[in-house]
Order: C-alpha cells, then structure tokens, then sequence
C-alpha cells in the first residue's frame, strides 16, 4: 500500500479497532500496576478520533489526518496518556509536512517526532518503564531499516516488531515514571500498559501499510 | 461488581448532573464539557481558583466550590484527568481579571493536562498560575519516581488559597499561601479494601482476609507494603510517625489534625483513629488546634483512612477558620 | 471482618471519645454514663432535645449535637438502643426547666428504653415529651408488625424539632411540630451489602452477586424482598413511588428530596440516584425545594442509600432552614 | 438443693457461664431474623450481673438479689431485651416477698410474675416469635407440676423442659413483634434467640435447684 492518506485513514481506523478490542487487556495491565483506566482512556479517545476523520474533506493530507488525532487525543483522552500520545501525534504531523506520500525517510521522521514528543512532555528516559521503551526501539528499527534501504512498508514492520520486543521488555523493569513508579519492586513481572498500547498502534501502522487490514 | 449506578459511561456525566440539581443554590454545572463552578459569577478584580482531576474522590473537589474556597472545579473520568477543554472553559468561565489559580495534585496526568490548560489559557490573556500538592510521604520524592502524590491535603490547600482569594489577595500572594500550605502539608494513608472502578468492573487490587495495603495512595495505587491487620491505634502510630517524621513536627508546634475516610469506612472507625492520633501529638507536646474528620478525598469505596498534618501558623489558621460555603465544608455562612 | 478498631468491645467508647476531641468547640462527651452534649450548658425556659439509640449510623444521632438541633444524644452499643440511665442523666444534663423532647426512632429496644428513662426523669420533676419516628415504608405498619421503623426521616425530625426549640416554642410546640416533620415524613432503602457488626465479625447479611435487598432497614434488617439488581434508574423509581404513594405526594406540592448514604456508598452514586429522583418528582410536578445528599444516617459500611421525602409546608421549610452549627450539618453559622 | 438465696446465687451464676458459652450461638440466631447482638446484650448485661452481686451482703434476700438482676439487666443490657427481661426480675423479685426460700407455689409465682412482666412491657402475645414464647409454656408447665405436687426442683425441671421446648417451637412461626416483624415468611425456620435465651435462663435455674450444676 502506498503511503499517502489512505494509508493514514486506514492506519486510524486499524488502531481504533485494536485499541477497542484491547481494551480490557490494556486496562488489566494498568490496573495491575496503575489504576486501571489505560484502556478505557485510549478506547474513548480513539472513538472520537474515527468521528472526527469520518468528517474530514477527502483531499486532507497526511499531516492534517494525523494532527487530527493529536487535538482529539488531547482533548479526549486525559490522564498520562492524552497528553503524553497526542504530543506525539502532534509532533509526527509537524515532522511531514505537507508530504502527500510517505517514503522510508519520512516514516523513520515520523515515528522519530513522535517519541520525541513523548520525551519532550513527560521527561521518560529509556528503561523507566512506559511508552518511551516501545517507541524508542521502534525509532533505532526503523532508521537501521531505512538505511538499509527498506522498502516503507518493511520499516514499519520493523519498527512494529521492534516496539513489541520493547514492549515486553519492559517487564522486569521497575518504574521510574507515571503511577507505576510508586510500586518500587512490586511493579517487576508487569508489562507496562502504555508501552503496550504504543506498541499495538505501530503495529498497525504496519499492518496496514502491508495491506493486511485483518480483523484480529 | 454491584454498584448503584447506569451505564459506566456515564457514570460522571449523571453524578455530575445530580451534583448541580441538589446544590443549585451554590453552584452551575456546565456539561460539554464537564466543569462545575460558583453559581455567581466571577468577581472583577478577584483571584479566582480552579482544580480538578479524575473523578471518584469526592466531595473532592466540586463539593469544595463555593465561597471561601474553589471557583470551579473540573472532574475527569473516574480516576482520569480530565482534558485541557474543559480546564480551559472552567479557567475562561472564572477568571476575574486578576488571575486563576490551579490547584493541581501531582499526578502525571493531572500535571500535563493542567500545563496544557495554562498554556492554552495564557494565549488567550489569562494569567494563570500553578500550585502542585504533593502531601503522599508514602512515596519518596526521588529522580526514581513521578515525585510524592497529591491526597488529602489537598484540601486543605483549597481551603487556605480559597480564603485567601476571597480576602482579596492578588495572584502571587494566593499561590505563595497555597505553597505554604502545601509545605506545611502531609498525609499517609492506609487501606483495608480497594474500591472498583466502574468500567473496570474489579477492585483495584486484593488484599488477603489479614493485610493491609500500608501507604495506600488516592487510585488504589500501592504504598509502601503490605502488611498485616493491627489495632487500629498501631496503625495509627505507624502513619502518624511517617507524616511528622517527614514534617519535622517537633513539641510547641500546632497542628490542624486532619482524619480522613477512604468513602467505605464507617464514621466510628474514622474517630478512634482520631482519637489515638490527637493523643499522640499530645504526648508529643504537639497541640492539636484545628480538626477535621470525614470523608473528604475519597477513593471510591475504598475502605480506609488518611491522616494529614498541618504545621499552622497564625495566618494559616487564620485562613482556615474563614467562613467557607461549599456543598462539603460550611462554616461561618 | 477487617476494620479498623482495637478491641471491639471499646469501639463506641473510643469513638465518642474521639468525636468529643475533634469536636469540642461544639460538644461535651459525659463517659460512664455515655452521652454528647452541646458544649454550652442548658438555656433556662428553653426546651430541649435528646435523641439517641444504636451506634453504626453515624452521624446520627452525635452529629446533630448543637445550635439549632439536638441538645443531647446517646449512643448505645452498636445497634443496640442504649440503657435509661445515659438517657436520663443525658436528660438533667440539658434540661433548662422548659421540659425535655425524646426523638426516638420506633424500635422495640429504643421505645423501651427511651420510655422507662421518661418515666425516671419525671420522677425527678422533668417534663419530658416523646415522639417515635416511623419513615421507612418498606415494613407496613399493622398489628403483625413491631411497627415501622425509624430511619433517614430521623434526621428532618430532629432537624424541624431542633429549629422549634432554638427559637423558644415550648414543649408542647416543638413536639407538635416533631409529629408533623414526622407524618410529612417518609423513607425507603436498598442495600447492595451489608455492613458488619464488630462484634458478630460477620456482614449483617449476605447477598449474591447480583441481588439486592430492596426495602433495607438501618440495622440490615431485611425489607420487601431480595430482587435482582437493576440500573439506579430503576431502583430509584421503585423506592420514590414507594415513598411518595405512602406519603400521598401530589403534583403541587413542595418537598425536601433526601438522599442518604448507608455508609459504604461511594458519593457519585448518590447523586447519580438524586438526579433521577429530582428528575421524576418533576415530572410529576412535585417541586423539589429543598434537597440533602450525603451520609447522614448510616449502616456502619453498608452499601446501599436510602430516599426520603418530606413534604414541606411554609412552617417546615423555615425551619428546615433555619440556622444549626453541629458537626454534620452546619449552615447559616 | 433448697431453694433460698445461695440457690438465687447459683442460679445467677450458671446464667453467666451459659450465656458467656452461648454467646456467639444467640447472637447468631439474632443475625438471622435480627440485628445480631443478642449474645452480646446478655452476655454484658450477666457479667455485670455478677459483679455486682458479688458484693451484695451475705443476707441478701432471694428478692433482693433477683431485684438486682432486675435493675443491673434495665441498666447494662439496652435493646428490646434489657427492659424485657429486667422487667421480668422485677416483677418476679416483687412476687417473691420477703420469703428467704421458694417452694413449688413460690416457684410458681415468680415465673408467672417474670413473664407477665415481659408481656407488660412488649404487648406479645403467645405465638408472636418472642421470649413469651419460652415463658409462658414454663409457666403453664410449672403450675401444672405444682399442682401434681413436684418438689420446687421438680417444678424448675418441668419448666425448663416446657422452654425448651417453647423456644424450638418458635422456628416455625412468623414473628409479629421486635425486629424480626420484619422478615415477614423469611422469618420461618429460623428460632427466637429472645426465646431460646430465656429457655437457657430457666434452664440455669432447674440445673442450680437439682444441684447439678456442672460445666456444659
Ligand atoms: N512521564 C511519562 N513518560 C512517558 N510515558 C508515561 C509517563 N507517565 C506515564 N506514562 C505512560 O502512561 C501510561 C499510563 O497511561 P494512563 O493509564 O492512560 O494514564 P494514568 O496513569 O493517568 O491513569 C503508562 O503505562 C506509561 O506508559
Ligand atoms: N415486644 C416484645 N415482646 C417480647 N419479646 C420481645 C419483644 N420484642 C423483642 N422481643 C425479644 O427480644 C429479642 C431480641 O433482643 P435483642 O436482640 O437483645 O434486642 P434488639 O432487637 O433491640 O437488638 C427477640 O428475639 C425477642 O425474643
Ligand atoms: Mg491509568
Ligand atoms: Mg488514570
Ligand atoms: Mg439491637
Ligand atoms: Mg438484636
């Protein structure tokens, strides 16, 4: 699939239906070391965002779709996560411009603004256990991937299985950000839910720049 | 899960609603989106205070909007903080002219949510200022987490910028009373079971028929361990040790000595524990002038209790006997 | 059973001594006899008010211990109506030679109790009126039963008597006014789990996962029937068209809408349960005029609510009104 | 065992042991079709019961010592059974005169004065699910033993059995007085812990008139 606004559309509209059925998975996750709404927060806002970019004009581009679900997430989600995703929604519109096509280069800016803008607002370094270990791997996959000439398609799917590995990864680390870093010790053993979540978004980016919108 | 409620979803929405019916006399509800606020409007040329943050803590904090204390307050989904839209709304529904203070507990979310209200407030020519309460001294304020949390002191902070606003004091003197307080400010809490988030469905953790969740914070979140059951009055000294060690309360001092219920613990529990508590300080020279005991910052159906120490000054006290008009805490009006 | 406590035995000792330290601007605690008194002493030629019965529905009965509502009141062991010696010695404590009103909730044990310290204390030369409460429809009051139970409504009794004393009606006055609060009067309550008596260690009642006691009276006594639980919604409508065909209430009319907490009821619900009893009351073109919400006459940690109607008249809303300073109801001071 | 004031003592002892053992067991039953705190009422009450005729002098009268019990019970017990039973030691320390022993027709007139003393104070008739339950068929018992011409133990024993058995046949019915009024039909098949404890009551007293007073 080329990477243009389809694509955008698509990966949208693949996200909003992960994160529903996740939902309750997501929310268990936080529940075990957070308090239980990381789901429930990402289905509500990702619900507004399919309303909202079922109203958009047909020509939008690339960056308009995607600073859409930035405003929305913003303005929909709260907690950690609104504020913490839709910067880096945000950011990742800044990075394309006024792009009507993605090529490998601007998916590796891309997800690059985007983790950015995670740090940027919640000040999370590699291995504090949240969403900065899923995107950050994602980021190094994808560049290493477009350096060696990948196809666009390809650096997705590496950056998604990157973020998954990242993901887990984040298991056996204690917290340092976020409510899970008022557990100490208790919080090893417990994947964190907004990495997982970060995660399943790349995902489908890459799922979907595939062309393989598969119902899960 | 049994619970007396609708559809989860609109859980907020309806409480909300029932909140701005029964106390029409004080407050306005606006909905879309969700703020509560003084039903008369701003006073040209006062300070005005907003808060918020998820819901599920109440009275806190729409219970404390009204005279004396909040100008508005801007509940989130249950345990969520709420958005910048309606922090904003609330700001621009409130703001007098001289200014609106946030009074923020220090939560990831409800920090960055606030910011980004600030932000979007100052653009549109408010000056706003920002007060975090971090009373929690269950958990360290170290590079290795996300800094103590905001409890039950928060209210006490409210109650101090509140009057302090209403006395007519500009911007910069209300958030330095507020910061005072919230340095003069600390609270542990204990829990014996957890409440259930609507959507959720489940407790938020599972203690064992004997334990205690021992530093408990406001979401469920865990404190410093589990434990098990002991006497109420050991439980006691354990948290009161914790929140004046942390404080520095020394003999002479006088202190507002604050018990606060979880939302499922019955009112008798509340004030033997008071009572133990008031003891202690007093063995420790400590005079115990200001009281309160209830159930102010809940967290749902939480069985347990906080204790909040208040190191008072003059001036503190003084603005904490200020009359205050607020659907939970009303006195001299 | 977790709670927190020491010894279960010492658990309305403690309590009431620990409510007598948080409260003594308001208050005086008498230990062996157990009564609270108002901190001032009896106003001579004025009437006053003694209520009482089982501790576990705080704040009633020590909670509405000052200005402008009960002189005194006497808990007893948890549930169980205290002796005639605290009642009367509670009775010359506050008598001020204008007579004594007992407010006593219609319970064998309370109507026992409260009727042999009336006949002690006229012996020694007090006056003393009484008037039972008897609110809750769930139970028909008819020869098979002990009567109606005594329950929210106790609250407006006290409240309406309590203004009538303040502003110097004699006795016969203030126990007229009583009987009408109590006739305008009525309650009905659901319960979704029972609170646990700390020395049984066990939920008063067990219910399943989804049942509900519809009916509940304040000391988990069953009420109409254990159905399944349905939205609030639902359950609201049931208990208010219980309320008000029992009470006759009919488009015109003005009423308080009381909705009260049986102690382990997180706030939210409560006014999500308001918002739908305003709402239908409307519809029926009752006017809501005056509204309470909040924990007022528990059930130790029960969860469930209660809703109670009155109906008003000019008379009861200027006393409803009418100014009281006490821990648990202040307004107008 | 004559039955003259160290019987009195005896009988108030063995009630205090009874009702210590049977605590948990009335309260029980009390949790059933009431608030729970049956047990505990009497259970304080008794202790403070014994106490206090501890200290009674040597002399004490029968009437004496059960009109302590009488007002210790109005003043420690609360509840529907303080005044109940406190008005039953009341009226049958009145009925007992100054007499220094009970024969049959004394025994007789005590348990006639305690039970009309309840039915005085609580209005209950028979059948209504409430101690009248245990008392009156301990009456009617003893009177007919009396008549026949049963030694005083003799006449205690026949009503305490008639208790017993009063108190087991409370199961069936549906109350009409005290809290379990309120039960409606979800009141059957459960016993009156106010009958049953006062069948343990007159128990005490035929256990104490035979001299057996052994540890149950
Ligand atoms: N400072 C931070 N930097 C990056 N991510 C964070 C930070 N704080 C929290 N998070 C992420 O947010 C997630 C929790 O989101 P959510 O449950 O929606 O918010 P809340 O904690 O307010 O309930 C965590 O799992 C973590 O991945
Ligand atoms: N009107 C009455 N007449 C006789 N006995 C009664 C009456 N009401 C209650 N009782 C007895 O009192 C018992 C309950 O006593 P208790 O549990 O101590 O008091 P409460 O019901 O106040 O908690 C019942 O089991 C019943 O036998
Ligand atoms: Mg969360
Ligand atoms: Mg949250
Ligand atoms: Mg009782
Ligand atoms: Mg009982």
């Amino acid at each position: 699939m080329t990477l243009d606004s389809t694509w955008v559309r698509a990966w949208i509209e693949r996200t909003a239906e992960v994160l529903t059925t996740e939902r309750h998975t997501l929310s268990e996750l936080d529940r075990q070391i957070g308090d239980g709404d990381h789901g429930e927060n990402l289905a509500r806002g990702f619900a507004a965002v399919r309303e909202r970019i079922g109203q958009t004009p047909d020509d939008a581009t690339p960056a308009t779709l995607v600073k859409l679900v930035a405003t929305t997430l913003i303005s929909t989600v709260g907690g950690a996560a609104g504020p913490l995703l839709g910067t880096a929604y945000l950011k990742g519109a800044a990075a394309l411009g006024d792009a009507s096509e993605l090529d490998a280069r601007a998916v590796v800016a891309l997800l690059t603004a985007a983790r950015d803008g995670v740090v940027l607002r919640g000040k999370a370094e590699t291995g504090d256990k949240t969403m900065v270990d899923a995107w950050t791997p994602a980021v190094d996959a994808a560049a290493a991937a477009a350096e060696s000439g990948a196809t666009p398609a390809d650096v997705l799917r590496a950056a998604a299985d990157a973020a998954a590995e990242g993901a887990a990864a984040t298991e056996p680390l204690v917290a340092r950000k976020g409510r899970a870093s008022y557990l100490g010790d208790r919080a090893i053993g417990h994947r964190d839910p907004g990495a997982q979540s970060s995660s399943l978004i790349i995902t489908a980016a890459a799922d979907t720049a595939a062309g393989s919108n598969k119902e899960s | 899960m049994k619970k007396l409620i609708n559809d989860p979803a609109d859980v907020v929405a309806e409480a909300v609603a029932g909140f701005g019916a029964a106390h029409a006399d004080l407050v306005v509800v606006s909905h879309d989106p969700t703020f509560v606020r003084r039903a008369e409007g701003p006073t040209p040329g006062r300070v005005a205070i907003v808060s918020g943050g998820g819901s599920g803590h109440e009275p806190l904090h729409a219970g404390f909007v009204g005279y004396g204390m909040l100008s508005a307050a801007v509940p989130g989904p249950v345990f969520t903080s709420p958005t910048p839209d309606p922090i904003l709304a609330a700001t621009s529904a409130v703001d007098g002219g001289a200014g609106v203070l946030y009074i923020v507990k220090n939560y990831t979310g409800d920090v960055l949510n606030f910011e980004t209200a600030a932000d979007l407030a100052e653009a549109d020519g408010i000056t706003v200022e920002s007060v975090l309460v971090d009373d929690d001294v269950a958990v360290k304020d170290s590079l290795f987490t996300a800094g103590r949390r905001g409890v039950a002191g928060t209210v006490v902070v409210e109650k101090i910028a509140g009057a302090s606003a209403e006395r007519g004091d500009d911007l910069a003197t209300v958030a330095a009373l507020a910061r005072r307080a919230v340095a003069a400010t600390r609270s542990m809490g204990v829990a014996l079971a957890a409440g259930t988030v609507p959507h959720a469905g489940e407790p938020g953790f599972v203690l064992g028929d004997d334990e205690i969740e021992f530093g408990v914070g406001i979401h469920g979140e865990p404190g410093r361990e589990r434990m098990p059951l002991e006497p109420v009055d050991a439980i006691v000294e354990r948290l009161l040790s914790a929140v004046t060690d942390d404080l520095g309360v020394a003999a002479g001092d006088r202190v507002l000595l604050f018990v606060n219920g979880m939302g499922g613990t019955p009112s008798i529990e509340l004030y033997i524990a008071y009572r133990r508590a008031a003891e202690l300080l007093s063995e420790q020279g400590v005079t115990v002038a200001r009281s309160l005991v209830g159930d102010y910052v809940t967290s749902l159906e939480m069985q347990g209790l906080s204790i909040t120490v208040t190191r008072l000054d003059d001036e503190l006290t003084e603005l904490w006997d200020a009359p205050v008009e607020t659907a939970a805490l009303r006195r001299g009006r």
